[in-house]
């Protein structure tokens, strides 16, 4: 019930939002279907924590512990965006960037991209998460060009390209995956595909069939997770499209793929006996560190900036799990968490910044504080929080995954200190100035949406310095399924 | 070849001319060839579904071909050949890699795949087993077809081609995925085609042309 | 404390806040003789400080409290130096209070209220002065710090007048680390007491003073103070310079009274020499020009410890 | 103590209240009045209380307590135990005064409004009280980085002034790494058991690899926080930079937080000392102790020259730190014992001294708003007690008795000087020269101290607008005052407070306790015959001796005195020009150690109008180390950049050889 409700009200936002998203309402109605979504997963929530996981629809379902806090978060960071969007998406169209049309392409593929990603994450088919994922990337396209620069068209253009052939290698791994286990469950087609049924025969498939699908869905679902070097798409994307898809992207779309990611992981490293795909998730997940931070280190565009510090924490996030281990997963899970939060509170603070000043250019942006307490107050703890500072939740999961890793893999020590050291000289040096000094903004005719920020930072903050028991409870269990050496 | 019946036989040279053909899409340079190049493929992949459907008697299997025609044999040709003739790119530019050197990595692109197929192939119960490594190729060439293009369209070409590859990788395996993901991927694609062209008429209204080389301006080195 | 402690504690600070002057004379009596001048008298210096007690002091207009005062601690200094260097008797109930380290801090403590006094009024001179007298001290202080450890590893403790008995108890050798910081101690004895070839207590010349241009604004009883102070901290040096290296003959508990009045004979007679063999050592050599100075204090420094070193590596 | 509760729930009290004090700022963010005449003062009290009962609890068994807050699984756990009540009491005392100074110091307008300030102030102090109570590794490195965090942005109170903000950047820049490297230390210390508390850090025993790299990590984090040369650059930077206050703050205590943590570390975590790690801790300590004074001799901005002066005694304290570890992994527990002690009441002179000298400064600062010392001068005039108050802290850190710096002078001197019986020569060889090390430092402090008082406070004024300047008010004397006041205490009472810190030593070392001589007034570390210090005796000598001095001149000649012009030998125009300017001052230091300084000179030319002699000393560290590493970071950014060069084609290729490499690895 709860989850017809969950899928089912984002679908009919976007059907409705599409004939009326350009109204004077538009927005508030958005957030109206994205809070009815947020109820639905509370219910689901509780349900789960009551129930404990459960499959429905034919089998076609799941939701367990490790799913059903990511479908919470996305809803409400979902719900946090929408109200964010309200006075920015305003703002936008009386500068005259948006046309009406777009406003209403805008708010219904806003309600789509949302419920693919909750179908991604509540299916039990593998088949559906592939189509699930590949229709994510279908509906922010569209919205990655919604203001029709030339800059913005050749981010959409890079992100359909190369996120289409990624999720194809994808597709074939998928296809490689029933293919083995078909041979196990037998022709019956419609289970071979259910993650349960996979999980439950993961020792018995074929390890180096496997082996080959988990390249292909690495790969694939990797480019979505933006590691390097599959990143490639990632900033464009990020820096071009409007500031509330940067913080959905960047916030949620990035914990699907890597769900997905994880997910198969699971049944190949069931199989394989071996530590193999730990070894790739945690090469992947290096590589993508120490680039992104080297990257950091000449940004310019600010939303760019924050788009690479995305591709960092997804290569710590990827490392942790690559770790395994209850400590470390449960780390990855806490820091997919937090990150998600930190980021999309940065992009809001980003986003009414750059309104303020009208550029996205760093150089172009001094001295909020001056101007707006509050929007620099924002941007400057959101960055601290994302940098690791405590007692802000990153700090939390970056102190489990450190430790980890210097007891697990000692070697990787000096470059996750480079990594973070190189993150932070480059992130700090940036935003100080922005958020200090003489400023340069000038006033706007809404006011910001900053609950949307404060909540997401003190949740943040509550994250670092107490973690409620029924959520540690569900970590510990989403961190027991992972499993790992 | 001994004592292979007729169909397999006759699949067997359906995958020989799907490799060919993707070897010479890899080379042609004019977009409408390679559109009706595209739909032959697509017509090839209908004809391979059909005769294993007969083999197998599957269902859902003439479902998929009947899928596939309507959607790559006349749906997506007429719609590209329609985008091409409104805003005629009949060719695309010199490609980047020059075709001689890209028909030589096929080729090895082409043994490392087979290569890569051996042990599933060894594996799959299926009597389509041995076209797999060739789906495999023709995935990987698409790729190195996309690489090498610099026309928008040309690109989308190389992509659905790979599509087709998918398919027939997924039917020379297990004779098909579940029905489920059949549709929903049959969906994607054509909803993907459909921002695809909606995508085409905003690139060319801001570049009024299709050349990749507008779309460079977005880097980190100067 | 037993009555002789106190009193050889009361002869040693009285003797030595009375004798100080004099031998200051017999100092410049000697310099005289070894220059053919005719020699002023041993008493000329007491004669100096009586006429200066006499005169109305006279102040710069600028010129604060601390100005004022620092007289007066200076000479508080050097008495209270005086009170723990064991010339005659070695058990001084002070001593106890301050070993050579306090020392070493109460000449410290001098040096620095001298120059603070010396940059108050805010002359061209003063400061110059001050700056000079600083650099001599940063080396010639842990110089003498160095040599009182040589003496003090030599019977392990840091007390004087046990390092007196403990060196005099020492049966007569040869001791390299000692001769090594025997040098040491006479170039540091030098510079910190303003003689050539560091400074010149005789001239005036404005480029080369150290320590009388930090006087330039005293008079009267202020500079008496001053005048005194200087010549106690030379004949305290001496008496570290006997307890160090001529350790014998200072009376002690076990000698009773009679060791204490034998000692002070004995130590007039060393101060005699001592200061003849001063007034020799500067009239042979030439003053040095204020830039060479830390090249030969650091000279003293190196001395020092290696003398250090020659012991823990020797031993002796 | 006999409170209904114990002596660490009442530390976490006054903390918290530290804290909601802090919060309180935040009710009317703009009130001067309100954060100066109430806040401020609530400060001290608490900061009172917090020294009386950590000094009441020295001695006493440790308390523990386990707290509902942070991860799963790990809580935090708070612990208080002789050595963080020895820390906790130096923290509470000395900001107790400091808050009093502050009540009257801010001024309004001057960046960050007096409600944040105030909440940034007491957010600072309150997580340096959590990081001397933490008992688990989590905890602790919260706190420690709130620490960080919170002073940032004490530090950028101004932060209009793009230099102040870059030297917050660098400072909360090196921090953070330092930090890193604690971090992973304590990733190494806790030895696979993935409990962080430190109880079990103890209980694991380490293979000696492991433990001395836990070692070298912990001395790297601690070392940047403490401004352990090569990792000082941020300290001369970032104490100019702040407020006064904050800088007396970040200089007396925050620095003391770092040699907490190496003592608890090396002392307390790690179960077995090398005493090779002992030579690495002295000789960084001893380059640090000597580059700082050098450096403080040269500098012309007296907040910059007390910051350099602090990188000195972090050096003298972490020299301490190297001994007791020699001592320590040798087996010569009673010399360890020592050495320790020598380190601690270092930890608290430097504390109470530097604190004084930078609220001197501050005062001088608001008075004059002038930092460069070449405008100052003859201030002690205008502003007696100002100049009166320094005078102590300047003669304390100076080293002279009978004040606080000679005691731990003396105590180290001692340590050095009995050290003869270490069963490794070389090291026998080592330590005299350390010895003469710390012996010219301290001689060189002095010079540092003639410099940085005689030219701001004696002499002419340099400039005219300083005959308007105003003495401190009340809350800033009586700041002061205390402050001063603990110098002279620490001074001639140094047998009692050794007494006290003496349990610390009997917790870390295990050594009987009350070894420390039977008379109250005299200091013996090891046998009245072998070197005792009684300051009380000495200075009731010396007063004597004065008053005696002054009444004797008094009696026999009581004379007029007159004032007249200085004497000018004869050249008439004698102005406040022609006195030493600072950089006079430091010449001869520059002279000496030219070798160590970046200099650059400019020299007039023989026929100027207006001759300009100016110099410019700089860190050959910065140039040698730090923008090499810098540059080598740029260029790697520019290569990985090439990465990145925006054609599809290129980023597919990407795509593809990955794959391809991927499947072939996995073949």
């Amino acid at each position: 019930m709860e989850l017809i409700l969950l899928l089912a009200s984002p679908l009919l936002g976007a059907v409705l939002l599409a004939l009326y998203g350009h109204g004077r309402r538009g927005p508030e109605i958005n957030a109206l279907f994205s809070g009815l979504t947020f109820l639905a997963a509370c219910a689901l929530t509780m349900r789960v924590i009551a129930a404990g996981s459960l499959l429905l629809g034919r089998e076609q379902f799941l939701v367990d512990p490790f799913n059903v806090f990511l479908v919470t978060l996305t809803a409400f960071v979902g719900l946090t965006t929408s109200l964010f969007s309200r006075p920015y998406m305003r703002i936008e169209a009386e500068h005259g960037r948006l046309s009406p049309g777009r406003l209403r392409l805008y708010h219904s593929m806003y309600q789509l991209f949302t419920a693919t990603m909750l179908l991604a994450l509540t299916t039990n088919n593998l088949g559906l998460l592939w189509v699930a994922m590949e229709a994510a990337t279908l509906s922010t396209v569209l919205l990655v060009t919604l203001y029709r620069t030339p800059a913005s068209l050749e981010a959409g253009w890079k992100y359909f390209i190369l996120c289409g052939v990624g999720i194809a290698q994808a597709l074939f791994g998928t296809m490689l995956l029933y293919f083995a286990a078909e041979r196990v469950l037998g022709a019956a087609g419609v289970t071979a595909l259910l993650w349960t049924h996979l999980d439950a025969v993961k020792g018995q498939l074929e390890p180096t069939v496997l082996s080959l699908a988990f390249v292909f869905l690495l790969v694939g679902y990797g480019t979505k997770v933006g590691l390097a070097p599959l990143h490639n798409w990632l900033p464009d994307a990020h820096a071009e499209g409007p500031t509330p898809i940067s913080a959905v992207l960047s916030g949620l779309l990035l914990n699907v793929a890597i769900y997905a990611i994880v997910r198969c992981k699971v049944l190949v490293e069931g199989s394989l006996r071996s530590t193999l795909p730990s070894q790739m998730l945690m090469g992947f997940g290096l590589l993508s560190m120490v680039l992104a931070a080297f990257f950091l280190w000449r940004q310019r565009d600010i939303k760019r900036l924050f788009a690479y510090s995305s591709i960092e924490h997804m290569g710590i996030i990827t490392f942790a799990f690559g770790m395994g281990g209850p400590v470390a997963n449960f780390a990855a899970l806490l820091h997919m968490t937090v990150h998600s939060l930190t980021k999309s509170a940065i992009f809001f603070a980003v986003g009414h910044a750059c309104q303020k000043s009208g550029s996205q250019l760093i150089e172009d942006i001094r001295g909020l504080v001056t101007v707006s307490p509050t929007i620099g107050w924002g941007l400057m703890l959101g960055s601290l929080a994302i940098l690791g500072m405590p007692p802000f939740g990153v700090f939390a999961s970056e102190f489990l995954i450190l430790t980890t890793a210097m007891k697990l893999q000692p070697w990787a020590t000096p470059l996750l200190l480079l990594t973070l050291g190189v993150a932070f000289a480059a992130i700090f040096s940036k935003v100080q100035p922005m958020v200090f000094g003489e400023t340069t903004a000038r006033r706007l005719p809404h006011p910001p949406a900053l609950l949307p920020v404060f909540v997401h930072l003190a949740f943040v903050l509550v994250l670092g310095l107490y973690v409620p028991p029924y959520l540690a409870g569900w970590y510990h269990d989403a961190a027991r399924l992972i499993g790992g050496p | 070849m001994h004592s292979l019946s007729l169909d397999l036989q006759l699949l067997n040279a359906c995958a020989a001319l799907l490799l060919l053909l993707s070897f010479s899409m890899l080379a042609q340079r004019r977009t409408v060839t390679l559109v009706n190049l595209l739909a032959l493929q697509g017509a090839l992949l209908v004809g391979a579904t059909l005769i294993v459907a007969w083999r197998t008697g599957e269902a859902h299997l003439y479902l998929s071909a009947l899928l596939t025609l309507a959607l790559k044999v006349v749906g997506l040709p007429l719609l590209l050949h329609r985008l091409i003739r409104r805003m005629d790119v009949y060719w695309d530019t010199e490609p980047v890699i020059n075709p001689s050197a890209t028909m030589l990595i096929g080729l090895l692109v082409v043994v490392f795949s087979f290569g890569l197929a051996q042990p599933i192939s060894a594996l799959a119960s299926t009597a389509t087993r041995s076209t797999l490594g060739i789906a495999i190729a023709v995935i990987l060439l698409s790729f190195l077809a996309m690489i090498t293009r610099r026309k928008a369209m040309s690109q989308v070409v190389a992509f659905l081609s790979m599509e087709n590859g998918l398919f027939f990788g997924a039917m020379s395996a297990t004779y098909g995925m579940p029905m489920v993901v059949e549709l929903g991927v049959a969906l994607d694609v054509l909803v993907a085609m459909l921002v695809l062209g909606v995508f085409f008429f905003q690139i060319r209204e801001q570049f009024d042309s299709l050349d990749l080389y507008h779309l460079e301006t977005l880097k980190e080195r100067e | 404390m037993t009555p002789l402690a106190a009193a050889t504690q009361l002869l040693e600070v009285l003797s030595a806040t009375l004798a100080a002057p004099m031998f200051l004379g017999w100092v410049n009596q000697c310099r005289a003789w070894l220059q053919n001048r005719r020699a002023p008298s041993v008493l000329q210096p007491y004669f100096g400080l009586r006429k200066l007690l006499h005169k109305d002091a006279v102040l710069a207009e600028n010129a604060s409290p601390l100005f004022r005062a620092a007289p007066y601690v200076v000479f508080g200094t050097m008495v209270v130096a005086a009170a723990i260097i064991p010339s005659m008797g070695t058990g001084l109930p002070m001593s106890t209070a301050a070993d050579g380290i306090a020392l070493v801090g109460l000449l410290a403590t001098a040096r620095m209220f001298l120059s603070l006094a010396a940059m108050d009024v805010g002359t061209a001179f003063g400061s110059l002065g001050a700056r000079r007298e600083m650099m001599v001290g940063f080396l010639a202080e842990p110089a003498l710090l160095m040599i009182l450890f040589v003496a003090a590893l030599l019977s392990s403790t840091t007390s004087l007048p046990l390092i007196a008995e403990g060196l005099s108890s020492h049966v007569l050798g040869v001791y390299p680390s000692l001769a090594f910081t025997a040098v040491a101690f006479v170039l540091v004895l030098l510079a910190e007491n303003a003689r050539i070839p560091i400074d010149n207590p005789s001239t005036h010349l404005e480029l080369t003073m150290i320590h009388e241009a930090m006087l330039l604004e005293y008079s009267a009883r202020h500079l008496a103070l001053m005048e005194w102070a200087a010549a106690l901290k030379l004949f305290n040096y001496a008496c570290i310079g006997f307890a160090l290296f001529l350790p014998w003959g200072a009376g002690n508990e076990a000698s009773g009274p009679l060791g204490l009045l034998l000692a002070v004979p004995l130590l007039a007679i060393k101060l005699v020499v001592a200061g003849a063999v001063l007034a020799l050592i500067e009239t042979l050599s030439a003053k040095l020009r204020v830039f060479r100075a830390p090249e030969f204090l650091a000279t003293a420094f190196l001395l020092a410890v290696l003398g250090l070193l020659v012991h823990l590596l020797l031993g002796a | 103590m006999n409170l209904p509760v114990s002596d660490l729930e009442a530390c976490l009290a006054l903390l918290a209240a530290w804290g909601g004090i802090g919060l309180a700022g935040l009710l009317r963010p703009r009130s001067l009045r309100f954060a100066g005449r109430t806040l401020f003062p609530l400060g001290a009290v608490c900061g009172v209380g917090l020294a009386i009962v950590a000094a009441g609890h020295l001695g006493q068994p440790p308390q523990s307590e386990v707290l509902p807050l942070g991860l799963p699984g790990m809580p935090f756990h708070i612990r208080l135990d002789a050595l963080s009540c020895v820390f906790l009491s130096l923290l509470g005392s000395v900001s107790a005064a400091i808050s009093v100074f502050s009540a009257g110091y801010f001024r309004q307008g001057e960046g960050t409004l007096p409600g944040l300030l105030c909440l940034e102030y007491h957010l600072f102090l309150a997580s340096m009280g959590m990081v001397l109570l933490a008992d688990d590794a989590y905890s602790f490195m919260v706190a420690w980085e709130t620490m960080a965090l919170s002073s940032y942005f004490l530090v950028t109170t101004q932060h209009r002034i793009p230099e102040i903000r870059a030297a917050g950047f660098l400072y909360l820049l090196i921090a953070h790494v330092g930090a890193l490297g604690i971090l992973l230390s304590f990733g190494v210390l806790q030895g696979g058991t993935w409990q962080f508390t430190f109880d079990a850090m103890r209980a694991a025993h380490l293979a000696p690899a492991w433990a001395s790299v836990a070692f070298c990590l912990a001395l790297f984090g601690f070392g940047a926080k403490a401004g352990l040369v090569p990792l000082h650059v941020w300290l001369p930077e970032a104490h100019p930079a702040a407020p006064s206050p904050v800088s007396a703050l970040m200089s007396g205590v925050m620095l003391k937080t770092a040699v907490y943590g190496v003592l608890r570390v090396t002392f307390d975590l790690l179960g077995s000392q090398q005493w090779w790690w002992g030579l690495v801790a002295l000789g960084l300590g001893l380059m640090s102790a000597f580059y700082g004074v050098i450096f403080a001799a040269v500098q012309t901005d007296m907040k910059r020259l007390l910051a350099w002066s602090s990188i000195e005694n972090v050096g003298i304290v972490f020299t301490g730190v190297g001994l007791t570890i020699v001592f320590k992994g040798a087996g010569l527990v009673p010399l360890a014992a020592l050495s320790l002690i020598a380190t601690l009441y270092h930890c608290l002179n430097h504390a109470y001294m530097k604190s004084l000298l930078f609220l001197g400064t501050g005062s001088v600062l608001h008075a004059t708003g002038e930092r460069n010392l070449g405008r100052l001068g003859g201030l002690i005039h205008r502003m007696p007690w100002v100049a009166w108050l320094t005078l102590v802290g300047a003669l304390a850190i100076a080293g002279l008795p009978p004040l606080n710096g000679f005691v731990s002078e003396w105590l180290l001197l001692q340590a050095f000087l009995f050290a003869g019986d270490v069963p490794h020569t070389f090291v026998n060889m080592l330590l005299p020269v350390g010895a003469a090390v710390v012996a010219l430092c301290t001689a060189l402090a002095g010079y540092v101290m003639v410099k940085f008082y005689g030219v701001i406070f004696l002499g002419q004024r340099r400039e005219a607008g300083l005959a308007t300047a105003k003495d401190a008010g009340v809350s800033e004397r009586l700041g002061m005052g205390a402050l001063a006041l603990g110098c002279l205490v620490l001074g001639l009472v140094p047998a009692q407070v050794i007494r006290l810190l003496d349990a610390v030593a009997h917790e870390l070392l295990q050594v009987p306790s009350g070894r420390w001589g039977s008379q109250w007034w005299l200091l013996a570390p090891a046998a009245a015959r072998q070197a005792s210090y009684g300051p009380l005796a000495l200075f009731a000598l010396l007063l004597l001796t004065m008053l005696l001095t002054v009444y004797g001149v008094r009696l026999l000649y009581r004379r007029r005195e007159r004032r007249s012009a200085p004497w000018d030998c004869g050249f008439a125009a004698l102005d406040a020009r022609m006195q030493d300017t600072a950089e006079g001052f430091g010449q001869p230091i520059r002279h000496i150690f030219e070798p160590f300084f970046r200099m650059s000179r400019q020299l007039p030319a023989p026929d100027d109008e207006h001759p300009v002699y100016r110099v410019t000393v700089g860190d050959r560290l910065w140039s040698v180390l730090y923008l090499p590493l810098a540059q080598a970071v740029h260029a790697t950014a520019n290569l990985v950049a090439r990465l990145q060069q925006g054609r599809i084609s290129t980023y597919l290729t990407y795509s593809f050889a990955t794959l391809l490499l991927l499947l072939a690895f996995v073949l």
